[in-house]
């Protein structure tokens, strides 16, 4: 056996490629889905620049064998906007400046995305725990935070 | 130049936090970085490096790699040329070795091949016949006069006779008498310090996509300036510039470590032999091992202080190493040591040796953090020994206007004072500690620099603007730029489109580096519209039959300069352009130029931990930074870049360090063991803007990047110092230091 | 005439002193006169020197002009991050 | 490399067994993506095991709980009932990595690595958790405390992988807790850790005790001096300081790039101590 062919599901679209046995689920995304919006940063999972949601999870799909998709539900940054209307974390991402050059923001996103469905009014601390595994080096992450924590706050109709 | 007048004027678009125009691109994951981009035929390009801290290259033989199914080129030191300038074969070395590998990751081939697990597998299989030699890795080893020699005859005019055979440098500043100085204090304090080594910590590694066929390259890369890309690439492979055409991807991050090239010229040369295109990413471990991280340094400092609090001089020895090539960095930080202070007697002593590490690259303020880090904890140490309150010791000590620069110059407009009294007045100053808490203080300084730069901008046919500028934007330039365009042309910030073009588009660009952007393509930005101004009111006095001095541009329109001019309605931009073909052609202005007269930034840090007295781990529990940034044009970015400096100092000051073992291999080439700042590691970082406006600049702009990595060093150490009783005279301040140092205390 | 501050390490390249007085008007004049009448600090100069004049640093441009009661002084040419 | 997906448990020892040395069991992968990309590993296969029956279900037996060998850390802690029995084990197995390691790691994929700093291993080893290995011969059982031998080595035979841990039942009150030393607050290898479990009696004195130590020896380490310090007392400070000391005599660690020697040896006997505190005020609660 050379190459598996896998049917996922990826931001609701029901897509197949065709993956290598070692391939990681981001190089599949990456150059088989043409989804350049997770990126590798390390490739240890030590970064969470490539975070994506797997049926529900978030994980480094550094992590994640591309033939493991099979079945799967993923969801990615590609998927957080309808249409050409952004998601209440990225509009507010950009309005407060939570990012910088914006290489682990995709990732910071996606997290921040499942952590808000989770739990609607989260903590500070909270936050910064949940997104431990996502490094920024540009922002100190202080306005990463607050942005987050505003768009709870809008996202609960607060 | 000058700009006073201008410098007080009401900002309509300056001064407030629009969003930044590339900001949709990255926040649904369509902005395209250096790994991002992909062309069909593209071949994969793979490094071979150094397993050894010190080798000489006896014989590479690559002919079973040559001969795998697959593999379409492999390059060595052989596959290059041997430059003449010193500096760019000192560049070409370090992304191909030549005779010896000297460092552990250091390049000593590479492959292309169809895809990645070929190019792996072709690694493998080239043969490299290495004599292991005795290596030095540690600043101060290396000194010493029987030290392993990393490379021969590398010390300039500089250096003393009877120095070690790795000293390349020596440097001295300074003014007065030490010894009347020093007689004068009540107390003379000498402390010997120690840094280790940081890296910048770009979450984005390195990547490029090189095409080079017929003599004519195309290279798509991430990078903080892709004209010296073209400069260094071109000059290492043997081109004219005019044949290599370099295009900048949006950078994931530099802070001063995408100023040069690594990977590049062995992309461009990979092609050149294959014929396609190559296209080589870093991965993490190559980026620890084999990118440029910062120096590392010994350090010994004396300082000697009245009673009262005066301080009456000041020395310090600065030792540093910057990898195995010939590194300069020293001479900032002996030159920034105690810029802080007034003091009529000074010195400071540099020296630079090479080690068996890899080739320094800036890091935001190169080499002002940790001698600042020195002096900082020595002024502290002095604070407490006479119970004197550090504030304002500071104060009482600054340097203002006026005063001889330890580095020479008198200041003319600094804000140090005026960011000190802010510091006082603040609730933070103040604020009550809890159990095992300190509040350690610092003062930063960076230098900020302009330099070359172009801009050109267009006129649309609806009135409104693109503009073309050619330094990659890190943290939101773009958006400033804009803001600065909309300001002076007077017209809203989203009728400005900035972009950032490749290098046959523009002129010489400097590097986004040195706090340069916002001062030097911003001040480019408003000749250019002025310039554009200029265009446009001579159409319309030519249409009002009036001559151009009578004129005037305010808010977006042309208008007759006053009643004698005579009586027009005032003509917009949108109408100008409307009529641009009819009334001479397309409107445009542009402007080049080498800026100087950036203005010198100030910082100070005001930092509380908590250590825990059984296990020596420190919290960051409140931290406030206070900056002299002159106009903040975008206040979010201004503070974005005050917070994010603070944090990469504090993780240079806590847990950040290059580790190598007893054979000079990189311990933690990795973000799991290399332990930059997490979220979870942090308080919010509190950033309180000062607005002394440099009067170099046409809107009163600082540079405001580079000054905030400064401070944390000390801030944090002398923190430590108040709250578990020890101060440690070396960095990072990781538990076990921590914790020991309590421990022999008692 | 134009006194010209020297950073410490340069002094031993010429002969000692900390202020030299050259004539020149400007960045570019101020080099050349410098190599001319202290030809130990040709290498220094070849690698690189900035100047600060009245306490604002030029990193390389050569028309910047110098007037006699200018403050001088000779800096290291720089690099940031 | 060939990627397996085999159809019950039996088929997957059999392709263990038949490829020994050839083939990887995938769980969560988490440490199995980096040996692979590092070329730390090299294997012909890899067997992905998480489809299994059972593999990711979490059932109430004899008082206690069995886990299956791929259920991630994050389902681990949103389970309610393993959360009240054993919470030393859950907020052990929580401090792997960061939320997205969460998702894919296991306990079992953290025991079966090897590795001397694994989190959750000393506090199954405090719980005295077992694991049910299967392999070409069927099932057994073995204590957690005998699978791991070495750095990156455990006790397994060609063939065999395991299938779940079982967490035994305990009495009312009774708990657990585990905590280590990083130098951040997350994303770090433990550079020390303790784990203890406890019984009280009617009186409030600790009846039973188990003390581990990870990150401190080759493997992780029982503590019976340390339990012994602490059984018949109330952990005053006098009992918590002699737990403290058995744990620093015990404790044999490596210098090394996470720590010293010096480091670990104290902080391990922190680490016990401030855990022992937490498991009795967990027990008294109760």
């Amino acid at each position: 056996m050379k190459n598996i062919h896998v049917s996922t599901t990826v931001n609701g679209d029901e897509l197949e490629f065709v993956c290598a046995p070692g391939e990681t689920l981001l190089d599949s995304l990456r150059d088989r889905l043409g989804l350049k919006g997770a990126k590798e940063g390390c490739g240890t999972g030590d970064c969470g620049a490539c975070t994506v949601e797997m049926n529900g999870e978030i994980v480094c799909s550094c992590l994640v064998l591309g033939a493991e998709a099979e079945g799967a539900d993923l969801r990615t940054v590609e998927g957080m906007a309808t249409g050409d209307k952004l998601h209440a974390l990225q509009r507010i991402f950009i309005d407060e400046a939570a990012l910088q050059c914006g290489i682990c923001t995709p990732g910071i996103l996606v997290a921040a995305q499942t952590l808000l469905e989770r739990n609607p009014d989260p903590s500070e601390s909270e936050i910064r725990y949940w997104l431990a595994g996502n490094l920024c080096r540009c922002t100190g992450y202080d306005k990463i935070v607050r942005a987050v924590q505003s768009a709870a706050a809008e996202m609960r109709g607060a | 130049m000058n700009f006073p007048a201008k410098t007080k004027r009401d900002f309509k678009v300056v001064g407030t936090r629009v969003a930044r125009p590339d900001g949709v691109d990255k926040v649904t994951g369509r902005a395209l970085y250096g790994a991002d981009f992909s062309v069909p035929g593209m071949l994969v390009g793979r490094i071979l490096r150094s397993p050894h801290a010190h080798a000489r290259i006896r014989n590479i033989d690559a002919s079973r790699a040559e001969a795998l199914a697959g593999v379409k080129a492999v390059v060595t030191a052989a596959d290059f040329g041997v430059p003449e300038d010193a500096a760019l074969r000192d560049i070409q070395d370090n992304c191909m070795a030549r005779e010896k590998a000297l460092y552990h990751g250091h390049a000593v081939a590479a492959v292309a091949a169809k895809d990645a697990e070929t190019a792996k597998a072709a690694l493998k299989l080239i043969e490299v016949d290495y004599e292991v030699l005795p290596h030095v890795t540690d600043v101060d080893a290396a000194m010493a006069a029987d030290a392993p020699v990393v490379q021969e005859g590398r010390a300039d005019e500089t250096v003393p006779e009877g120095s070690g055979p790795n000293v390349t440098m020596y440097t001295e500043f300074g003014h007065g008498d030490l010894e009347a100085g020093f007689a004068k204090a009540d107390l003379v304090l000498e402390r010997s310090f120690k840094t280790e080594a940081t890296h910048q910590g770009y979450i984005e590694p390195h990547a490029c996509l090189a095409t080079l066929t017929g003599g004519r390259g195309e290279l798509w890369c991430t990078t903080q300036g892709q004209y010296l890309v073209r400069e260094l690439c071109a000059g290492i492979l043997g081109m004219e510039a005019s044949q290599l055409r370099v295009t900048a991807s949006e950078i994931g991050g530099g802070f001063g470590g995408k100023t040069t090239v690594f990977i590049e010229p062995v992309a461009l040369a990979l092609s050149r032999k294959s014929g396609r295109p190559v296209k080589i990413v870093m991965t993490r471990s190559e980026i620890f091992c084999a990118t440029g991280p910062t120096i590392s340094s010994s350090m010994d400092v004396k300082i000697g202080i009245t009673r009262d609090g005066r301080i009456t001089a000041g020395e310090a020895t600065l030792r540093y190493q910057g990898g195995a090539f010939p590194c300069e960095t020293v001479s900032m930080g002996a030159q920034a040591a105690f810029a802080a202070y007034d003091l009529e007697a000074v010195r400071t002593y540099g020296w630079n040796a090479l080690t068996n590490r890899p080739k320094e690259a800036a890091y935001r303020a190169p080499g002002a953090p940790v001698s600042i880090y020195a002096v900082e904890s020595v002024v502290d140490e002095l604070c407490q020994e006479f119970g004197l309150d550090p504030l304002e010791i500071r104060l009482r000590n600054a340097a203002r206007d006026g005063t001889k620069a330890s580095y020479g110059p008198t200041f003319d407009q600094i804000g140090l004072v005026a960011t000190l009294e802010a510091a006082k007045a603040h609730p933070h100053y103040t604020a009550p500690l809890g159990e095992n808490q300190g509040r350690g203080l610092s003062c930063g300084f960076w230098f900020n620099f302009g330099g070359n730069t172009c801009v050109s901008l267009n006129l649309n046919n609806d009135g409104t603007v693109g503009i073309t500028e050619g330094n990659p934007d890190i943290g939101g330039s773009r958006a400033s730029i804009s803001m600065m365009a909309a300001e002076e042309l007077g017209i809203p910030y989203d009728k400005v489109r900035t972009v950032i073009t490749d290098t046959n588009s523009l002129g010489h660009n400097d590097v986004t580096d040195g706090s340069r952007v916002t001062f030097a393509v911003g001040l480019a930005t408003i000749e250019a519209a002025r310039a554009a101004i200029k265009v446009m009111c001579a159409r319309v006095a030519k249409i009002w039959g009036i001559d151009e001095e009578a004129v005037v541009w305010e808010d977006g329109h042309a208008k007759p300069s006053g009643p004698n001019a005579g009586d027009f309605d005032p003509m917009s931009i949108e109408e100008i352009a409307a009529i641009a073909s009819e009334t001479g052609g397309p409107i445009a202005g542009h402007h080049e130029v080498n800026a100087e007269g950036a203005g010198v930034s100030f910082g100070v840090h005001l930092a509380d931990v908590e250590v825990d007295p059984e296990t020596g781990a420190t919290k960051v529990v409140r931290y406030t930074v206070f900056q002299d940034a002159g106009k903040a044009v975008h206040p979010d970015y201004v503070e974005g870049q005050m917070q994010g400096g603070s944090v990469q100092g504090i993780g240079w000051a806590l847990n950040e360090e290059y580790i190598y073992d007893e054979d000079g291999r990189l311990q933690n080439a990795g973000f799991l063991d290399y332990r930059i700042p997490v979220a979870s590691d942090l308080p919010m970082i509190e950033p309180v803007i000062l607005e002394i406006p440099n009067p170099g600049h046409p809107y009163g702009v600082r540079g405001v990047g580079e000054t905030s990595i400064v401070p944390p060093l000390a801030a944090l150490s002398n923190a430590v110092s108040r709250a578990a009783g020890i101060r440690l005279h070396e960095l990072p301040m990781s538990p076990p230091k921590i914790l020991k140092a309590m421990m022999s205390k008692g | 005439m134009v006194a010209v501050t020297l950073w410490g390490a340069l002094r031993d390249q010429a002969d000692g002193q900390e202020v030299v007085e050259v004539e020149a008007s400007n960045f570019k004049e101020l080099l050349d006169a410098l190599e001319a009448s202290h030809p130990g600090l040709k290498p220094q100069i070849e690698r690189g020197v900035s100047v600060a004049i009245d306490g604002r640093v030029y990193r390389n441009s050569w028309f910047t002009e110098i007037r006699p009661d200018s403050e001088v002084v000779l800096m290291p040419y720089m690099k940031g991050g | 490399m060939q990627y397996l997906k085999p159809q019950s448990i039996e088929e997957a020892a059999d392709i263990l067994s038949r490829n020994a040395g050839k083939a990887r069991i995938l769980a969560g992968g988490t440490d199995l993506l980096v040996q692979l990309k590092s070329g730390m590993i090299e294997p012909e296969m890899i067997v992905d095991i998480k489809h299994l029956d059972g593999m990711h279900d979490i059932t109430e037996e004899d008082g206690g709980y069995r886990v299956g060998a791929a259920v991630p850390g994050i389902k681990l802690g949103q389970h309610a009932g393993v959360k009240a029995l054993w919470p030393g084990v859950v907020e052990a197995c929580e401090l792997i990595g960061s939320t997205q390691i969460q998702g894919r790691c296991t306990m079992v994929g953290n025991l079966c690595n090897g590795g001397p700093a694994a989190d959750s291993v000393p506090a199954m080893v405090a719980a005295d958790a077992t694991v049910r290995i299967a392999g070409p011969n069927g099932a057994r059982d073995c204590a957690v405390f005998d699978v791991p031998t070495g750095p990156g080595k455990i006790s397994l035979e060609p063939g065999e992988f395991v299938t779940s841990v079982f967490l035994p039942a305990r009495p009312a009150r009774a708990s657990d807790a585990y905590l280590r030393f990083i130098p951040r607050t997350e994303m770090d290898i433990a550079v020390a850790s303790a784990g203890v479990s406890l019984e009280l009696g009617e009186d409030g004195t600790i009846t039973a005790a188990r003390v581990t130590l990870g990150a401190v020896g080759p493997k992780v380490m029982l503590v019976e001096n340390a339990a012994r310090a602490i059984i018949g007392t109330t952990l005053d400070d006098d009992a918590a300081e002699a737990l403290a000391a058995a744990c620093r005599d015990a404790a044999s660690p490596i210098d090394d790039k996470r720590g010293t020697v010096e480091f670990r040896t104290q902080v391990a006997g922190v680490l016990a101590k401030r855990a022992a505190r937490i498991a009795m005020t967990r027990a008294g609660e109760k």
